[in-house]
């Protein structure tokens, strides 16, 4: 049984009984709206102003978990594409090595985390990535041969990088936060994670 | 089996045994000198010295002393649920070390004559590592070992 | 003062089963507070379990055993109604001794 | 001379032992046996749970004269009329009229130690979350005590009142709403069914099964912290990790969440407090 279901029959025994108008959609969103900000306190590196959505995470939101129409989708994917730095030197991968530290640490841009770092970008939290770490989690795919299987393709590297960097440009309303994007991991982080995925002697390849 | 066990420990680990065991005070039950806590074995930082310290020599490998509702993966390091009981004979008292901790001797216990070989508790593991469980009975020394891989948490902690 | 500890005691045929929490923080010696601190080592070192005046299990513990200590164990003579008293002593010397009733 | 043999053999047998644990443990068996062996883990824990200790102080707590007016608890309303504990937690959040708002068994304990006990508001909320034996908190061990005398008694909670029908839609809305650096909601990790982050299986909180398995068993020890934590905790620390700033003990934010998962998780048995990793 869905939730939905649940609250539509709860709905529906209110109006029998007669004792409430059921207050609109947008009476509630706003009302959230409002509890938002009375509820949180900044702390740490966690101002506010996190509580503030773009565009992306407004229409998201407002989905409730179901799919993007084809309309929405477009219109988040064009956005986030358009956000998109390749890096200037041309290099999209770096350091496996690093890119492997980088997907185990889970730290970063928590309020009780140091906001000199470290920060991670947490992959094996979703995904599966090396096969050596048994504990990865199942949200995301498994990205284990993921450049073995696709072939090591410029193309293939240049995709990685650039989902890193804003997954929505390709998925929208993906739960895979936007790293580059919204400025979680730096551009050689980034490479580093693409060499993870990308370099044929990362344990993710073997 | 007789409460006096320095009457017990003839034969076996060898002619210094019993005077290692004398002077390490290696718990004996009923014993109100018992509860006097052996910090030379607690401090101790690899299996050698712990042996030492309690007075022990080299454990002889045994399939009767059995691990149970000990996980080979554990959740989380800082609660390792350990049980091991004991099937040889005349066991008189049963410790858990773990390998990879700063210090390797966690626990332990003193089983009198009328308690059962077993016991069943919690421990704090560093890292993944061996645990081993080490019983002395009429005297000598056995242990057995059991690999537990300690899990890393999700979101971040 | 310590909080008490939660013994559970009971019989079965001629085996008594005794299973205790404890609270304490078992700290060990090793960790460090926000300011970089050793936060210095507390936990308890000896247990001892009695019934009817014999000792029926005697443990010396490091700062290993997990926080809260869970500890389980069955000896042989216990009945219905016979009290089971345990006590713990830390290494600051604190100490409690709590009873529980076989059921 | 004796000393250093027995050394060597000490280290003799510890490889040994090492070699002979070892056969059999390669990475494909290890990771397809991870899950069954973590549920294992889980299992072996629920033997002895250190919330007991938490149960006990509570009650003690709440029979006890305390506050300014040295009184106890045990005229505190929880919903079911003055001093009825036993299947309070099951029929929480409700609207009180006497505070003429929705409250979950946190909030509600906080309005009886101002009203009853006389404690200040600021008093009352100082220590929602323990920490060691420095800094235990009242509250966790209250909750521990009454959540547990709901042990067994079905989830039942109404959405009768209007602000009752409103904090759940609110806390709907909430649970869909994704912010901060990470993009991150509570739809992030609990929008789906068999997901897990690490080896942490994720309920899926949008459907009756997984709102049930989830709501009601919180409060929960929880192993990697020493420490019962109640629901306000884990929204509290949900939050932290989805990097969004404080949210604060007992806001309404706090309470329509809690309302949204409280009352999906209607007709299944309470079974906390729990024991978890």
């Amino acid at each position: 049984m869905t939730i939905r279901r649940i609250f539509s029959g709860a709905l529906f025994a209110t109006i029998l009984v007669g004792c409430a108008t059921a207050p609109s959609d947008e009476r509630i969103s706003a009302e959230a709206g409002a509890m938002l900000k009375a509820s949180f306190k900044a702390r740490g590196q966690a101002g506010l102003d996190r509580l503030d959505q773009d565009d992306t995470q407004r229409l998201c939101s407002e989905l409730a978990g179901r799919t993007p129409s084809k309309e929405v989708a477009d219109r988040i994917e064009k956005q986030n594409l358009a956000t998109i730095k390749y890096p200037v030197d041309g290099k999209l991968s770096g350091d496996w090595k690093n890119g492997e530290r980088i997907a185990q640490e889970g730290r970063g841009k928590q309020y009780s985390d140091d906001p000199k770092g470290p920060v991670g970008g947490n992959c094996y939290a979703c995904h599966q990535l090396a096969p050596q770490e048994v504990a990865y989690g199942t949200i995301g795919p498994s990205l284990y041969r993921f450049g073995k299987l696709r072939g090591y393709a410029v193309e293939i590297e240049r995709y990685a990088y650039a989902k890193i960097f804003n997954s929505e440009a390709f998925a929208a309303c993906s739960m895979m936060p936007r790293f580059g994007h919204n400025g979680i991991l730096s551009e050689q982080q980034i490479k580093d994670v693409t060499a993870l995925l990308m370099d044929p002697a990362s344990p993710v390849n073997q | 089996m007789s409460r006096k066990r320095r009457d017990v420990l003839k034969s076996g680990g060898g002619v210094t045994l019993l005077a290692l065991v004398a002077a390490a005070g290696w718990l004996r039950p009923g014993d109100a000198a018992a509860q006097a806590w052996n910090k030379a074995a607690f401090d101790t930082r690899n299996i050698g010295e712990t042996m030492k310290a309690l007075g022990g020599g080299d454990p002889v490998q045994s399939k009767d002393i059995v691990f149970f509702q000990t996980p080979d993966i554990a959740e989380n390091g800082a609660v390792v649920p350990v049980g091991i009981t004991s099937n040889i004979p005349k066991t008189e008292s049963i410790a858990v070390l773990i390998e990879k901790n700063p210090n390797m001797l966690a626990a332990v216990f003193d089983i009198p004559a009328g308690t059962e070989p077993s016991i069943s508790t919690r421990v704090k593991m560093g890292q993944s590592s061996n645990i081993y469980a080490l019983v002395k009975a009429d005297g000598k020394y056995f242990v057995a070992a059991k690999d537990v891989k300690v899990t890393l948490g999700g979101c971040g902690g | 003062m310590a909080d008490p500890m939660k013994i559970r005691a009971s019989v079965a045929g001629e085996s008594t089963e005794v299973k205790v929490l404890m609270s304490h923080e078992m700290e060990t010696g090793q960790r460090k507070d926000g300011q970089g601190a050793v936060i210095p080592a507390w936990f308890i070192q000896t247990v001892t379990v009695t019934h009817g005046g014999n000792t029926v299990l005697a443990a010396q513990w490091g700062p290993a055993v997990s926080k809260n200590p869970f500890l389980s164990f069955k000896f042989k003579g216990g009945a219905k109604g016979d009290k089971v008293t345990i006590t713990w002593v830390d290494n600051r010397g604190d100490k409690r001794t709590d009873e529980a009733t076989i059921a | 001379m004796p000393g250093w043999r027995k050394r060597i053999g000490g280290l003799r047998w510890v490889a040994a032992l090492a070699a002979a644990v070892c056969v059999g443990a390669g990475p494909a068996s290890a990771q397809t046996s991870a899950t069954d062996e973590i549920a294992k883990y889980r299992a072996a824990l629920q033997d002895g749970n250190p919330a007991e200790l938490w149960e006990a102080r509570g009650e003690g707590l709440w029979k006890e004269l305390r506050g300014p007016r040295k009184v106890s608890l045990e005229q505190c309303d929880l919903g079911l009329g003055a001093g009825v504990v036993t299947g309070a937690y099951a029929r929480l959040p409700k609207y009180f009229a006497d505070a003429d708002r929705v409250m979950d068994l946190e909030t509600r304990v906080v309005w009886c130690m101002v009203k009853l006990q006389g404690f200040s508001e600021a008093d009352a909320k100082r220590n929602p979350f323990g920490s060691g034996n420095d800094k235990k908190s009242d509250i966790e061990a209250l909750v521990a005590y009454i959540t547990g005398e709901s042990r067994g008694v079905k989830m039942n909670v109404a959405l009768a009142h209007p602000k009752e029908i409103e904090m759940y839609r609110v806390g709907e809305k909430l649970f869909y709403y994704r912010g901060g650096p990470h993009d991150f909601g509570c739809v992030t990790c609990h929008n789906a069914d068999n997901q897990r982050i690490r080896l942490q299986d994720l309920p899926n909180l949008t459907k009756v099964e997984g709102a049930q398995k989830a709501y009601t068993t919180w409060p929960a020890y929880r192993v990697s912290q020493g420490e019962l934590r109640t629901f306000q905790w884990r929204l509290n620390d949900c939050f932290r990790q989805q990097r969004f700033p404080e949210l604060e003990f007992g806001s309404d934010v706090s309470i329509a969440l809690t309302m949204f998962l409280a009352k999906n998780a209607n007709g299944a048995a309470f079974d906390g407090p729990a024991i978890k990793r």
